[in-house]
């Protein structure tokens, strides 16, 4: 069999993981994947584009998807992401969302709360925390949460609010800290993926999608940073 | 076989309406002062410039209300007042530009041999050997003119409009080539529209004129004609004079001159080959002729014919007169001083003799 | 160094470059050739609209694009209904799209070239027989030389170079749609700078390449006169 | 409708385009003035070098740009000891990283231009008493008017609708570096599909009678000669 | 007073190669044919060709090996042989764009004032009124030489460079510029290194004469011992005559004719308002002359002289022969048949009469 997956950046290394358990117990499959923005591959999916399925970093587009009857499996929530305060220039280990407020700390970097679902998270915990009003004017927005995690990472950003997935990965880990945010402080950050109407019969993609739920998947995506809610673990 | 050409352009501040009625061979120069159409006309005959009109070549119609041929369809060769040589291409491949593409137009001899043939003979007539691999930017001013002449020689036309072609080219150059233009004219039997402001070079290869003025013609007419005219429009200045026909009767070895008759005449001229027998066309200057009331044989002046004055016209300057003489039944001008012409009494009717200090064999 | 995806989208994306600049040349030269001649009206908008597509965001212009060539859109029922099938997310969709995207930079200085040389030479052609397309062929385009160099050197270079609307109609997919800008694009976001790195300076070094040997293609273009 | 926040934009978007437009005016013309008329052998390494720039992707040119201009980059340290602070998220750092990516749209039209001027003038006008300097602004560039309305056009256009470096170096803040193509790309993303159509359709139609007006500028540009 | 001139250019198979001591005033003619290095020289003058080599101009040093002063400021006025009018100025604003950039050359008079009355008279002598708000495409290829000339005499310059500047200008307008020119020449007092293929513009305009060929100098003088030389490589054809100066002595105001003196002789010319006393310059072309044994009173002939034969030349067309004859202290050339030399026994030494057809007033 042969599918393509379209995945949310922030899944990427989880992904890549888990792909390689489940090629090395299936060699006969390939399974291509590509990385990107949610909102992109809702668009280019509703347009007829040839993905299998469908990982979303927001439960909300595989959902929109399914109720326009382009999905062929229910919508299934495989985790939940978190989003951290990491830092080059400070300890973040040490930092909470109200020492954002201090002045010294020029620029904030957030992915765009208005189309990123990790900007999104990220505008609720600030608001949330009572800080808004400080940092709204401090704050830089990238395309997304890798930019963000960029603007940090050159320099010109002294912190920034990142999926904790990305902050995992070994080369922000090696160079700055980070700090979880309390998940009270916003929405849950749901992720879901649906098998689009295309792969509608194709085995693999139900066998990956079975996969996806299976101890050694739910493990990889707990070492990479997502937390498991019953649902998922269901 | 003629032309008949009807033009309206109009341009802010420059409008060119002309009718004319060309001969279908030979050539017509067209002459009239810097700005006065010339170009226009001849843009117009190409078909480059789209006013209203009409035009037929020698019973082709290649303009009229209904009917515009393009240019490229008309079997015609310019040379441009300026050289217009292809940047790109260098002169070689300049010069096959338009012989390739009208390769087809000439009738089933071995077009190729002949082409060739062809196009190695007017290289060498405008010494363009030396230069074929040369690209136009690194050409000089007169070179460039004569690779765009040779250009529009070789696409075999069926009529050749040139603009002052010769405007650059040096003396010996044009006495070179002038005599190879008078024989394409006389054996390719097509038409010849020629714009220059040399008179020398109008009376030497002219058989008609047309003259412009501010988009108008004042004056047209066969050479001899309008030439012989003292009313003529046309200010020749020097070059006034007369043009007939005459036929070879004599050639002298020894000292290489040529005896011609004409009616009423007869004259030494330099030998210039023309065998016994054939008709030659001869120009003298109105400056070349003096007046004599008797015959005097002890003067360097070989040619002394009786003639009667026929009229006197003022000329430019007030010192000179022009005089119409008959002699037999071929009409000279004569320009001397007006003290001259009182004192030797010239009242029409006279009988004179005219000394003729040169007389030019122009075709 | 270079992994196989990397020299997988280094030879589609020199694939989408070349096909497009092609087409970009075939399309943009009769276009900017009625530009630069036409005494029309429809100069001035034709002129516009060719230049228009530039000054919408690249993501922005593929979402359109997308529209208008998805199973609801205009062309895609029309590319459906002639059998050629959609064409987003395939090799041919996106060399539709960058030729949309790229057409201003090869239509403006084909535009200039061609109006630079003037009526002169092509009446000199006209006047030797050449019919306007011969002309055209034998006079205009060989002068225009260096309006091509331009136009080949931004076509190309802005087509390799564009990953936004390449990403949006393309889909990123692998060996099909996925180009060298979009593959250093992800490995930049998913912070595999190593690899970014090597594949940039692998397209740097390989564009200045080729621009250089453009350069040298091109003579000096100075004139005596 | 648009919203203030698109007004904002709009008027950011500008700013950002006219003075960028200008500045790439102002180092392209002498850039391409030399690379026209220079015998030197350096000739073809900086044309290829300025053109260079639009075959990386935007955000990707923007990544190394943020590098350079960071705290830690050449760059960054450069302007900060030169007390102008750092660049990036601020309108000098968005016009900075414009200049650069859009430079060859300006130079190559340009260079095209004045190379087809040829010697011819230019030696007319030193027989005339004008000076190189002189000479260059009294007959090569109204000369070379073509070339400068195509490199304003490309200039402006790419800089109005480019997005990706924009995005990189400004930070989308509001008021300061959130320009329109931005703005319609995050309307878009956002799924806000009518207002990414209004403020998309009111930019092309704007843009649309910028690029007629400056068609209409233009000379036809035909000589008989 | 006097222009030192050497210079060396190579290009692919053509050489210039010249070193020239020119006078500091007068007009100097470039005569050659084509392609023999004449606006190639023009050019090493202005400055527009880096030749190695070295330019003095009445004292001023414009190029040696270490320096080379750019041409913008050498004040030349140069006409190149294409127009090379600005395309994006009208033809006002091309006039203008030298004569605002020289105001600074002229001295302290009125400039501005100086300069507009100037320029009206340039305008007015060129016929250039009606085209001043024009663009260069739109003019006619004689009135763009003709801006181009008025645009580089606006520069109030201090060496004219002129190639080929009258070559598409038809013949009234030459005879109205010419005669200006001449009184330039005279007026201004700076040289002027004029480039023509026309020998009665070189005959008309000239007091220098410096013949090239192949990019090297094959002849050079001043034109009146240059043109009577029997043996002038330039081939003059129908110019070929003598030069020379005399002296106003009487003016006859009924028939409009001047009597000038000259040593040796007097001779009747046309008077064209030189006042008593003045120095004129006087042209006699070969074939107006022509010589008999005795005196004959009853010809429209104004002037015999009595005259001494010196030398023969052969002519180009073996009919004819060059003799070169002394009136007084002035040599003359004329032209006949050899027939007539023999007939009429013209030996060396012989002393004989030579009637004179025109006599041109050439400056
Ligand atoms: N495109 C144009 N627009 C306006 N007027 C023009 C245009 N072309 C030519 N003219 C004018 O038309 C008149 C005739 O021009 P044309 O070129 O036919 O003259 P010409 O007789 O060939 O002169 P010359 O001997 O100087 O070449 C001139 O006064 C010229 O200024
Ligand atoms: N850039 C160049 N490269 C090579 N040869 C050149 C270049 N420019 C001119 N020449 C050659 O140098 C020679 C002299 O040219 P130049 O222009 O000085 O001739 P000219 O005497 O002015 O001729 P004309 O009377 O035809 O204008 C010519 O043979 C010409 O072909
Ligand atoms: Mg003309
Ligand atoms: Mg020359």
């Amino acid at each position: 069999g042969r599918i393509t997956i379209a995945a949310a950046a922030d899944l990427k290394f989880a992904l890549e993981e888990i792909l390689a358990e489940f090629r090395s117990a299936n060699p006969g499959d390939v399974i291509e994947t590509t990385y990107g923005s949610s909102g992109k591959f809702h668009t280019q999916i509703r347009q007829g584009a040839p993905f299998d399925m469908f990982f979303s970093a927001d439960i909300e587009y595989p959902r929109l998807l399914a109720r326009e009857g382009l999905a062929a499996s229910a919508v299934q929530r495989y985790a939940v992401g978190r989003i951290v305060l990491w830092s080059i220039s400070r300890d973040a280990r040490r930092m909470t969302l109200a020492d954002l407020a201090d002045p010294a700390i020029r620029k904030i970097a957030i992915a765009n709360p208005k189309h990123a679902p990790y900007g999104r998270r990220a505008e609720e915990a600030l608001r949330a925390a009572g800080v808004w009003k400080q940092v709204e004017s401090r704050l830089v927005v990238g395309e997304n949460i890798a930019q963000a995690a960029q603007y940090v990472q050159t320099g010109n950003a002294d912190a920034g609010l990142i999926a904790l997935s990305l902050a995992l990965n070994q080369e922000l880990a090696s160079k700055g800290s980070h700090v979880v945010i309390p998940e009270t402080l916003h929405q849950p950050l749901e992720q879901g993926f649906i098998i689009t109407r295309r792969a509608a019969g194709n085995p693999l993609a139900q066998r990956f999608g079975d996969f996806m739920g299976s101890p050694v998947a739910r493990s990889i995506l707990v070492r990479w940073g997502f937390s498991l809610s019953q649902e998922a673990a269901r | 076989m003629s032309i008949a050409a009807r033009f309206r352009v109009d341009y802010a501040g420059f409008a060119l309406d002309v009718d004319l009625d060309l001969p279908g061979s030979g050539v017509t120069a067209l002459f009239g002062r810097s700005g006065c159409g010339k170009t226009t006309l001849l843009r117009c005959m190409a078909g480059l410039e789209r006013g209203t009109g009409k035009l037929v070549v020698n019973g082709e119609t290649w303009q009229d209300t209904s009917i515009f041929v393009p240019t490229h369809r008309r079997p015609l060769g310019y040379v441009f007042q300026d050289a217009r040589l292809f940047a790109h291409l260098d002169v070689a491949r300049n010069l096959d530009y338009g012989m390739r593409r009208s390769a087809g137009a000439v009738p089933k001899v071995d077009t190729a041999a002949h082409n060739s043939s062809k196009r190695a003979g007017i290289v060498e007539l405008l010494g363009l050997g030396p230069l074929l691999d040369r690209l136009p930017q690194r050409l000089s001013g007169g070179e460039q003119q004569r690779v765009a002449i040779a250009r529009a020689l070789l696409t075999a036309p069926r009529l050749l409009l040139m603009d002052e072609p010769l405007a650059s080219l040096d003396h010996a150059r044009k006495q070179e080539f002038l005599p190879w233009l008078e024989r394409l004219r006389d054996e390719l039997d097509i038409p010849l529209i020629y714009v220059s402001h040399a008179p020398d070079e109008v009376a030497r290869l002219a058989d008609h004129i047309v003259v412009m003025e501010a988009g108008r013609v004042v004056a047209q007419g066969p050479l001899a004609e309008t030439l012989a005219r003292v009313d003529l429009p046309i200010r020749l200045g020097e070059d006034a004079g007369a043009v007939f026909a005459a036929t070879v009767a004599e050639r002298d070895a020894e000292w290489h001159l040529a005896r011609v008759e004409f009616p009423g005449g007869e004259l030494w001229v330099r030998d210039n080959g023309t065998p016994v027998g054939r008709e030659v066309r001869v120009r003298i200057l109105a400056r070349d002729v003096s007046i004599a009331n008797s015959r005097h044989e002890d003067v360097s002046i070989l040619n002394l014919l009786p003639a009667t004055v026929l009229a006197h016209a003022a000329e430019d300057h007030p010192s000179q007169v022009l005089v119409q003489l008959r002699v037999g039944e071929t009409l000279l001008l004569g320009r001397l001083t007006r003290r001259s012409a009182q004192r030797l009494d010239l009242a029409p009717g006279r009988e004179v003799w005219v000394q003729i200090k040169a007389v030019a064999l122009v075709g | 160094m270079l992994s196989p995806a990397d020299l997988a989208a280094i030879w589609l994306t020199l694939k989408l470059a070349g096909v497009t600049t092609v087409l970009l040349l075939l399309i943009g030269t009769p276009v900017a050739w009625w530009l630069a001649r036409t005494p029309s009206w429809w100069k001035g908008p034709v002129g516009a609209v060719v230049a228009l597509p530039i000054v919408l965001p690249p993501t922005v212009l593929g979402f359109y694009l997308l529209l208008l060539m998805g199973p609801e859109g205009v062309v895609g029922r029309l590319t459906t209904a002639a059998g050629i099938g959609l064409l987003p997310f395939s090799f041919a969709g996106l060399v539709v799209a960058s030729v949309i995207y790229s057409m201003p930079f090869v239509v403006q200085p084909l535009q200039n070239a061609f109006e630079a040389i003037g009526d002169g030479p092509l009446e000199a052609a006209a006047t030797l027989r050449a019919s306007p397309l011969d002309a055209f062929f034998s006079v205009a385009v060989p002068l225009a030389r260096p309006g091509f160099l331009t136009a080949t050197i931004l076509g190309f270079a802005h087509t390799v170079g564009e990953f936004g609307i390449v990403l949006m109609i393309g889909g990123n997919i692998p060996d099909k749609t996925r180009v060298v800008s979009v593959q250093i694009y992800d490995h930049v976001e998913a912070m595999e700078y190593g690899q970014a790195h090597w594949l940039a300076g692998a397209m740097v070094a390989f564009s200045f390449v080729v621009l250089l040997a453009l350069y040298w293609l091109n003579p000096t273009g100075r004139r005596r006169t």
